[in-house]
């Protein structure tokens, strides 16, 4: 398959009033820079594939960042007793999976058995669940081993995916899943790897001016991407760079989006060895970032952080953005014997390699820290060998992005900064009775008492960030989308990170 | 070196000046060898002096060839720069050149097995495509100079050994040589006093041939992620870091590109002059 | 003839162990656990055991290197943690692409390096001469993934003359689809006679293949002119001047054929050189081949794919020096002794 | 007194021989080397110098085979003076020459060049800076550092002038050491070498005293060679049959004008006993030869 | 054939040959001998224009053709054609990737001589199957043969022949010897000879220049100047003859 170069890229305005809609004969092309596909099984897959995956396959319920809530998807409704330990989902009636068979709770319930049996990656988000019964087509009824949001752990943009467990297809030749699209050509490694085409019987129905194809063109180099956009080659690039993106705002024909996402940039202090043991320090690094000067360079790529959670989750907390000030921690360096009359103090950091914003990060906190009298020994690595030094303990500042499978804070907490025998991603190696009591309780909270939930997360963060100084938070990944102008209805779900809901869109 | 040592290492260098072309290139080189002596000096701004608020900024009155991503002068990057990638082509050089040239004049000399061994080893790194060892090597070391230097170096000394052990072959055979095995002189010193002497010349070609294309592939590497990393300044970092700027701001990728391309240019031009006035007939690789 | 084709061939086997070797040594001092590039960033302890365990990392040093051999030799090149294919399926897909682009680069070069080179010959030391060195010196003082970025602004994304990126237009996927015999889109084209695709390869090889071509041509260009001065400096081009034949005649009907034996050892070595220029080339012209490849699996540190990608590589350059050995027999008699 | 002798030896290079089964004995008085170009003359004299390892046969030196001799003893006795580049180019005379004298007697270099006529201040300079005549002086005076008791002379004077080369030879026949002297130019040889022995494709076809070989050869490619000299005032030298040296029988006998069916048979080196001194000669019809007899 | 007045070769500003007059008439020898880098191949190559690189003054007529004046047309048409150049090491003189037939063929075809390849080398006695041999593969003497065979396939009347013997084996150079002298007496050949071996020059030349250091020192015909020398130089060179 392939996009047809003018009508999918030449806008055809669509006369507004009485004319009947066009009917949208365009393919909508999305540009990711990698690879599309690895794995088609919906129950592991879990990586680049969610982009196409989500379009394909659903699950229970869908995040909505904006109301910060799960809505209804394949489930129209759903309940949990008080103490959140039983869950019961009410079933979309007419749903029909893409190999004709159709979708009940008895067919739901398998896929979801399958998936957790499969024990791939992402199959986690149900490690809560005990039993689940199907008591007629339409009833899913969960129980769960402790309470937890199962409402928001469904609306996971991997693992959860309702799918017939007869229709997977490891070779993308076909698919099981209930969406509005379905494969229509796949070729691993081809320019175009993947065409997706309407599913007729999709229970959401087809207007005319939806896109009934899409193709997904792989192009590593942002810059290629660009160019094909203007070119109306490609309809969607999901991240460009700020001056691009800048570009982009003033071209004709492209429009763009911009959302903060659920993406944060963690610097983990070692808290337990070398130089940063000392808390004075640590505090002294985070005073040291030029949080501002850093969100200018980025350019509108990133947005002011506060606290751990980003907006748009619950947990969120306006008031604990951090502060630059260089003149405090020179104080704070001092007391502790270090600074520009002192001891040279050397700090080993490393960060991902290739990563362009968190080089600028390294750029920046280098040049400011050198006026402290610290040298900052920036490396950059891949994550497999820095993840590897980082359980070994051997960096003094871990610079990674975190952001969670499924829309909850609890992803931080728990798999952050909660004390562990051996360091998994606690690359703070904080260990803390206390804090790993209160992040214990955080899923039951959040299941019955959405207030109390804020309040602990509130607390819990004031903990790490002002009273451990464990980690500093730079900023807080913004989406820049670029996309052709005449493509209607586009809104960035920062839930799903990249993808792009395509039956959404129109002409 | 005294002008009668440099006479000594290159010899036959004909009397008239050899070729205005290589002239261009030596001038060109010692300018920028010198720019990047002199850097701390004559750099507008101090090295790696981020300034976010100025970022971007197009050639003009303050910053002559503009401003990066973050802000620094790129004028400034490119005078340190010019010292990481020289400080790499030097090493790399002198660290293959010392690992082939022992090697191929051990192999030249002795023949035999010796030989057949030493060659086949240098067969199966020239094998390995150079750039792609050195990422190999990169993702093994840890990105960094150091590591730009040792991966090019494991990939490049094959090349040294080869010439070393052809020419130190031809050597070898010299009645010169024969002479002084009949009078009893030790193998080490005959190849240390006669071989070695006698096999320099186009190595010493080969390795100002070759200054251009170790910058080359440490820029690659650099680009690639695999080389030098921030802050350090470096020619094909800088333009890794800007390349998704050509088309909104051009100065950030072309300067590092133009650098590149005249260092790689002088060498190459000066080498080239070299090999003429010192052995025309050995033919490039 | 036999003897010799027969000592080559064992040498070719020998480099090729050694590569395989080198390989496996590289690949087990990779750091970061291959296990866990498989299992994902987010993997437990538990699922990395068994990732571990199912690529046989827990075997001792030489079991796993003698497994890799044997398993090499049958085919099995193991599985890319990647795209979790087996690494010869996805070269075998991949690969045609860059043999397509640097095919045509060696060409472009070929074409354009050789006349050049006689061009620079016959006009020693005047102005022909001298450009062609300038330019030719450029040509290969010129980092490829600059000029590739350089070409596409200007004449791609600014002029508009060539296409930005891609190997041909995928609407002709659908309206005259090809039928893939040997996986390279231009000899596929030619065979099925899909002339539609085959213009529009071409088309959207122009550039990439230009980029690519640069150093090739710029060496071989000095390569034949230095060869052919030197030729022209041998005794035997002073008796064709004698019998009365024109410097032209004298370079193009006899220098040039003993010239064409160094460029064609050349041609081996630039060719496994170009390959990795292509790598570099192939991201920003997003050309489907075994750069884009390499560089997805260099990045995802996909062990596998990374040897798979290195002894392609390695097997392709010993077999080009093995052609251009047996090719240099046809051109130089002389050769044909040795 | 035999300094070194050939037995049966073979030399190649590789496995391929260029020198098949040579049995010679270097005596008093000066040996001469003569043959076709490419016959092999070079490559016998380097094995004589040790510098070659034997296919086959061995090299004897004071008895015993080189292999087990003392290569010390070996090195003082014999040196050699090759053609051409026998100087390292990039170091002085002096020093060169030095190199052949033991720690303790650098300074004898002056006396050395005196022995030879040169001027000992030459020893400042290098060897591009004398022309061929004093190089090949060096080359003998370095030699001669050692006091050897045989000098392996291979074409010692071709490539220089002829009258350079005279005063070469005069030098040469004035030394205590004896000789082994590789020529094509037969009047050397008749000057220098009381023996002489003809290599023809890698065997010795003929030995003797060389005035008897030039006087009345027993082997037709030595009369080949003795004829085809043209001499001054004389008549021009008349071509001979030109073809290549035969791979099996006698070698020569594609070109031999008294070529027999019986020369398809390799004939054996034999003595020929009297006429007027005996000799060794490789051939079926020596004896027409010398008869006079002419083709058949 | 050959008319030279005051010709004068500077290589750089250095004057390298000076041949104040040399003449040579049909069917006559003329030798050129000296000692090595007095000039003679230098002067050789001068005569047919193909000096590189070098400032040529004086008067060089060849075959009726004014050598330092003339455009590379004319030049062209009698090289080879009129006047052949047989030059020393005779192997690398032909082309090493072209058979021997396929340069003949060649020359002949340029000078549009209709002439028969094998009959032009079965008269210097060799085997017409070495037209389809590579230089290589064929030995010293032979390719000396080939080269004159060339020189008189294509109806030269003037062979310029430089050190053709030097580094031949004595018997292969009397081969070489005689087939050029059966050429003057059946052609009425001219031929000019260079050589460092006075004996060879005495049984062959019917006049003889004698050179050092870029001048001619001594001429005239060779019975004479070899009997009676009148410079020293040709005394030393006579002396050290053997
Ligand atoms: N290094 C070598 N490798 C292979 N073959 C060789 C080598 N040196 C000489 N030969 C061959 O060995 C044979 C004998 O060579 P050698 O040099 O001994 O001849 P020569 O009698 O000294 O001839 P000349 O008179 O030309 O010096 C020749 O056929 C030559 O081609
Ligand atoms: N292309 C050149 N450039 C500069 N000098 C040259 C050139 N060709 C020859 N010469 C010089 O001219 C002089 C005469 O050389 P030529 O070759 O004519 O000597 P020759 O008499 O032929 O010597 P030989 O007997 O060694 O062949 C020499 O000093 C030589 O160095
Ligand atoms: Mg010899
Ligand atoms: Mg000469």
């Amino acid at each position: 398959g392939g996009q047809v170069r003018g009508t999918g890229g030449t806008p055809k305005p669509s006369t507004s009033g009485s004319a009947a809609p066009t009917e949208n004969t365009g393919t909508f092309v999305y540009a990711p820079n990698l690879g599309v596909v690895t794995d088609w099984d919906p129950a592991t897959a879990y990586s680049n594939e969610l982009v196409a995956m989500s379009n394909i396959y659903e699950g229970l319920t869908r995040y909505d960042a904006r109301t910060q809530k799960p809505e209804p998807r394949l489930a129209t409704k759903w309940t949990s007793s008080p103490d959140g330990k039983e869950w019961t989902f009410t079933l979309r009636e007419g749903v029909k999976f893409h190999t004709g068979a159709p979708m009940d709770a008895a067919a739901a319930k398998k896929s979801i058995e399958r998936t957790i049996k499969m024990k791939g990656g992402p199959a986690y988000i149900w490690s809560a669940v005990e039993t689940i019964e199907a008591p007629d087509p339409t009833t899913l009824k969960f129980t769960l081993k402790y309470p937890t949001p199962l409402d928001v752990a469904a609306s996971a943009g991997y693992a959860a995916y309702i799918y017939d467990v007869d229709g997977v297809d490891k070779d993308g030749k076909k698919d099981g899943g209930t969406g509005p699209y379905t494969i229509e050509d796949f070729q691993k490694g081809k320019e175009t790897e993947l065409t997706l085409k309407a599913f007729d019987g999709y229970w959401g129905g087809w207007k005319p001016e939806q896109y009934k194809k899409v193709a997904f063109r792989v192009t590593p180099q942002l810059t290629t991407a660009w160019q094909l956009l203007q070119r109306g080659e490609v309809n969607f690039v999901p991240r460009l760079n700020p001056q691009l993106f800048a570009q982009a705002g003033s071209t004709t024909g492209v429009q763009t989006s911009e959302r903060p996402s659920f993406q944060n940039l963690l610097m983990l202090f070692n808290t337990e060895s070398g130089p940063l043991k000392t808390a004075e320090v640590r505090q002294a690094l985070q005073l040291a970032i030029d949080y501002e000067g850093l969100l200018g360079a980025l350019k509108g790529a990133g947005s002011k952080s506060s606290g751990l959670v980003p907006e748009g989750l619950l947990g969120h907390h306006p008031g604990l953005a951090p502060v630059h000030d260089q003149a405090k921690a020179q104080e704070l360096l001092a007391q502790v014997g270090y600074g520009p009359d002192h001891a040279e103090l050397k700090l080993k950091l490393t960060y991902a390699q290739g990563d362009d914003d968190q080089k600028l990060l390294v750029t920046l906190l280098t040049a400011a820290l050198k006026n402290l009298n610290v040298s900052l020994e920036a490396k950059p690595m891949a994550w497999e060998a820095q993840w590897d030094q980082g359980k070994k303990k051997g960096q003094d500042i871990f610079v990674m992005y975190w952001y969670p499978d499924y829309a909850d804070a609890y992803s931080w907490f728990v798999n952050v900064f909660k004390s562990a025998e051996k360091p998994h991603f606690n690359l703070s190696y904080l260990k803390d009775a206390e804090i790993d009591k209160a992040i214990d309780a955080l899923p039951a909270l959040t299941a019955t008492d959405k207030d109390m939930a804020l309040q602990s997360y509130g607390k819990l963060q004031r903990t790490i960030l002002q009273e451990r100084f464990a980690a500093a938070v730079p900023y807080v990944q913004t989406y820049q989308r670029a996309l052709s102008a005449q493509v209607k209805g586009y809104i960035d779900n920062p839930a799903y990170p990249n993808v792009v809901f395509f039956h959404d869109l129109s002409i | 070196m005294s002008g009668g040592e440099l006479r000594r290492t290159l010899p036959r260098l004909p009397a008239r000046p050899t070729d205005r072309l290589a002239a261009v290139g030596a001038v060109l080189l010692a300018v920028i060898v010198l720019a990047a002596l002199l850097a701390p000096w004559i750099a507008p701004y101090p090295d790696n002096q981020p300034q976010p608020l100025r970022a971007l900024l197009p050639p003009g009155g303050a910053h002559w060839f503009g401003t990066d991503q973050v802000g620094r002068d790129v004028l400034t990057q490119l005078l340190y720069g010019a010292r990481t990638s020289l400080l790499i082509a030097a090493s790399v050089l002198a660290l293959s050149a010392t690992v082939g040239v022992t090697l191929g004049l051990v192999a030249g000399y002795a023949g035999g097995w010796l030989r057949d061994v030493i060659m086949r080893i240098t067969d199966v790194f020239l094998a390995f495509p150079a750039l792609l060892l050195a990422l190999a090597l990169a993702a093994v070391l840890q990105p960094g100079v150091t590591t730009v230097i040792m991966a090019i170096a494991v990939t490049w000394w094959p090349w040294y050994a080869r010439l070393a052990m052809s020419v130190a072959a031809s050597v070898a055979t010299r009645p010169y040589v024969d002479a002084a095995r009949c009078l009893g002189v030790p193998a080490p010193v005959i190849v240390v006093r006669h071989v070695l002497p006698n096999s320099l010349t186009p190595v010493l070609v080969q390795l100002s041939l070759d200054a251009g294309g170790v910058i080359l592939v440490a820029a690659a590497l650099s680009y690639l992620g695999l080389g030098a990393h921030e802050p350090t300044a470096e020619w094909g970092l800088m333009v890794e870091a800007g390349q998704t700027l050509f088309t909104t701001n051009w100065w950030v990728v072309t300067f590092p590109g133009l650098a590149i391309v005249l260092t790689a240019f002088a060498c190459n031009v000066l080498g080239e002059g070299l090999r003429n006035a010192l052995d025309p007939r050995r033919t490039v690789r | 003839m036999a003897g010799y084709l027969a000592r080559r061939l064992g040498q070719a086997l020998l480099v090729v162990a050694g590569v395989i070797t080198l390989t496996f040594v590289i690949m087990r001092l990779v750091p970061g656990d291959p296990a866990v590039a498989f299992a994902g960033p987010k993997a437990s302890e538990a699922e990395l055991a068994a990732a571990r365990a199912r690529f046989g990392l827990d075997d001792p040093i030489p079991v796993q290197l003698w497994n890799y051999v044997r398993d090499l030799v049958t085919g099995d090149w193991g599985t890319s943690l990647h795209t979790r294919r087996p690494v010869v399926e996805d070269l075998a897909l991949v690969f045609p692409a860059s043999l397509e682009l640097v095919g045509a680069a060696l060409v472009l070069a070929v074409a354009a390096g050789v006349p050049i080179g006689v061009l620079a010959a016959r006009f020693k030391r005047r102005l022909p001469d001298v450009g062609v060195r300038v330019g030719s010196m450029l040509a290969v003082s010129v980092p490829v993934f600059w000029l590739a970025l350089a070409l596409q602004t200007v004449f791609a994304s600014n002029l508009g003359w060539f296409p930005v990126a891609g190997e041909y237009d995928g609407e002709l996927d659908t309206t005259s689809p090809l039928t893939l015999w040997t996986n390279i889109t231009v000899v596929d084209a030619l065979i099925t006679g899909n002339w539609p695709i085959l213009t529009s390869t071409l088309h959207h090889l122009v550039l990439p293949a230009l980029v690519v071509a640069a150093y090739p041509a710029g060496v071989i260009a000095q390569l034949t002119r230095a060869a052919l001065i030197e030729e022209s400096g041998q005794d035997h081009t002073r008796l064709e001047r004698a019998l009365g034949f024109s410097e032209s005649r004298i370079l193009t009907r006899f220098a040039l054929r003993a010239a064409l034996n160094p460029v064609l050892s050349l041609i081996a070595l630039v060719f496994a050189y170009s390959m990795v220029n292509a790598f570099l080339v192939e991201a920003v012209f997003n050309w489907p081949g075994l750069g884009r490849y390499a560089a997805d699996a260099i990045r995802s540190l996909d062990t596998p794919a990374i040897a798979g990608v290195t002894l392609l590589v390695a097997i392709v350059y010993v077999l080009a020096n093995l052609a251009v050995d047996l090719l240099q027999g046809v051109v130089d008699p002389r050769a044909r002794a040795g | 007194m035999t300094i070194l002798a050939a037995r049966d030896l073979v030399l190649g290079y590789g496995r391929r021989p260029v020198v098949h089964g040579v049995t010679l004995e270097l005596t008093e008085g000066g040996t001469g080397l003569i043959g076709e170009s490419g016959s092999g003359k070079t490559t016998l004299a380097r094995a004589f110098l040790g510098l070659l390892k034997p296919l086959g046969g061995q090299v004897v030196y004071a008895g015993r085979d080189l292999r087990q001799a003392d290569r010390r003893a070996f090195r003082r006795d014999v040196q050699p003076v090759f053609q051409g580049e026998s100087l390292d180019p990039r170091m002085r005379i002096g020093a060169s020459v030095a190199e052949a004298l033991p720690r303790g007697a650098r300074d004898r270099v002056g006396a050395l060049l005196e022995q030879v006529g040169l001027d000992p201040e030459l020893a400042a300079r290098r060897p591009h800076e004398l022309s061929g005549g004093q190089r090949q002086r060096v080359v003998i005076a370095r030699a001669l550092a050692v006091e050897p008791r045989l000098l392996v002379l291979d074409e010692p004077t071709s490539a220089l002038d002829v009258t350079v080369q005279a005063r070469i030879l005069d030098l040469l026949a004035g030394l205590a050491a004896d000789r082994l002297l590789i020529t094509h130019n037969l009047a050397v040889v008749e000057r220098l070498c009381r023996t002489s022995h003809v290599l023809f494709a890698g065997r010795v076809v003929e030995s003797g005293e060389t005035a008897d070989l030039l006087r009345a050869p027993a082997h037709p490619y030595t009369k080949a060679l003795r004829d085809a000299v043209p001499t001054l005032g004389g008549p021009p030298p008349e071509p001979g049959r030109s073809a290549p040296a035969a791979e099996s029988g006698c070698p020569f006998r594609l070109r031999c004008p008294l070529a027999v069916p019986a020369c398809e048979e390799l004939p054996e080196p034999r003595v020929l006993a009297g006429r007027p001194r005996p000799r060794t000669v490789a051939c079926h019809r020596a004896e027409d030869l010398l008869g006079g007899a002419t083709a058949p | 054939m050959i008319e030279v007045r005051d010709l004068r070769v500077r290589y750089g500003g250095r004057s390298v040959a000076h041949v104040p007059e040399l003449d040579v008439a049909a069917g006559e020898c003329v030798a050129v001998v000296g000692e090595s880098g007095s000039g003679k191949s230098t002067t050789l190559m001068a005569l047919l224009g193909l000096t590189e690189n070098a400032e040529v003054t004086g008067q060089v007529r060849v075959c009726g053709v004014d050598v330092l004046r003339a455009g590379p047309r004319e030049l062209r048409a009698i090289r080879g054609a009129r006047a052949a150049l047989v030059m020393q090491s005779p192997q690398a003189a032909l082309s090493p990737t072209t058979r021997l037939g396929t340069l003949m063929r060649r020359a002949l075809k340029l000078h549009g001589v209709t002439a028969d390849p094998a009959e032009a080398v079965e008269a210097v006695m060799l085997d017409r199957a070495i037209l389809r041999r590579y230089p290589h593969e064929i030995s010293g003497g032979q390719a000396q043969r080939f080269a004159i065979a060339l020189a008189v396939a294509l109806g030269a009347e003037v062979i310029l022949a430089d050190e053709p013997t030097s580094a031949l084996d004595v018997t292969v150079q009397a081969e070489v010897i005689g087939v050029l002298g059966r050429l003057r007496a059946e052609r009425g050949l001219a031929l000019l000879l260079v050589s460092h071996d006075l004996a060879l020059v005495s049984a062959v030349a019917d006049r003889v220049l004698v050179m050092r250091a870029g001048e001619v020192v001594e001429s005239g015909p060779c019975a004479r100047v070899l009997s009676e020398p009148s410079h020293p130089y040709t005394r030393e060179l006579l002396e050290a003859t053997p």
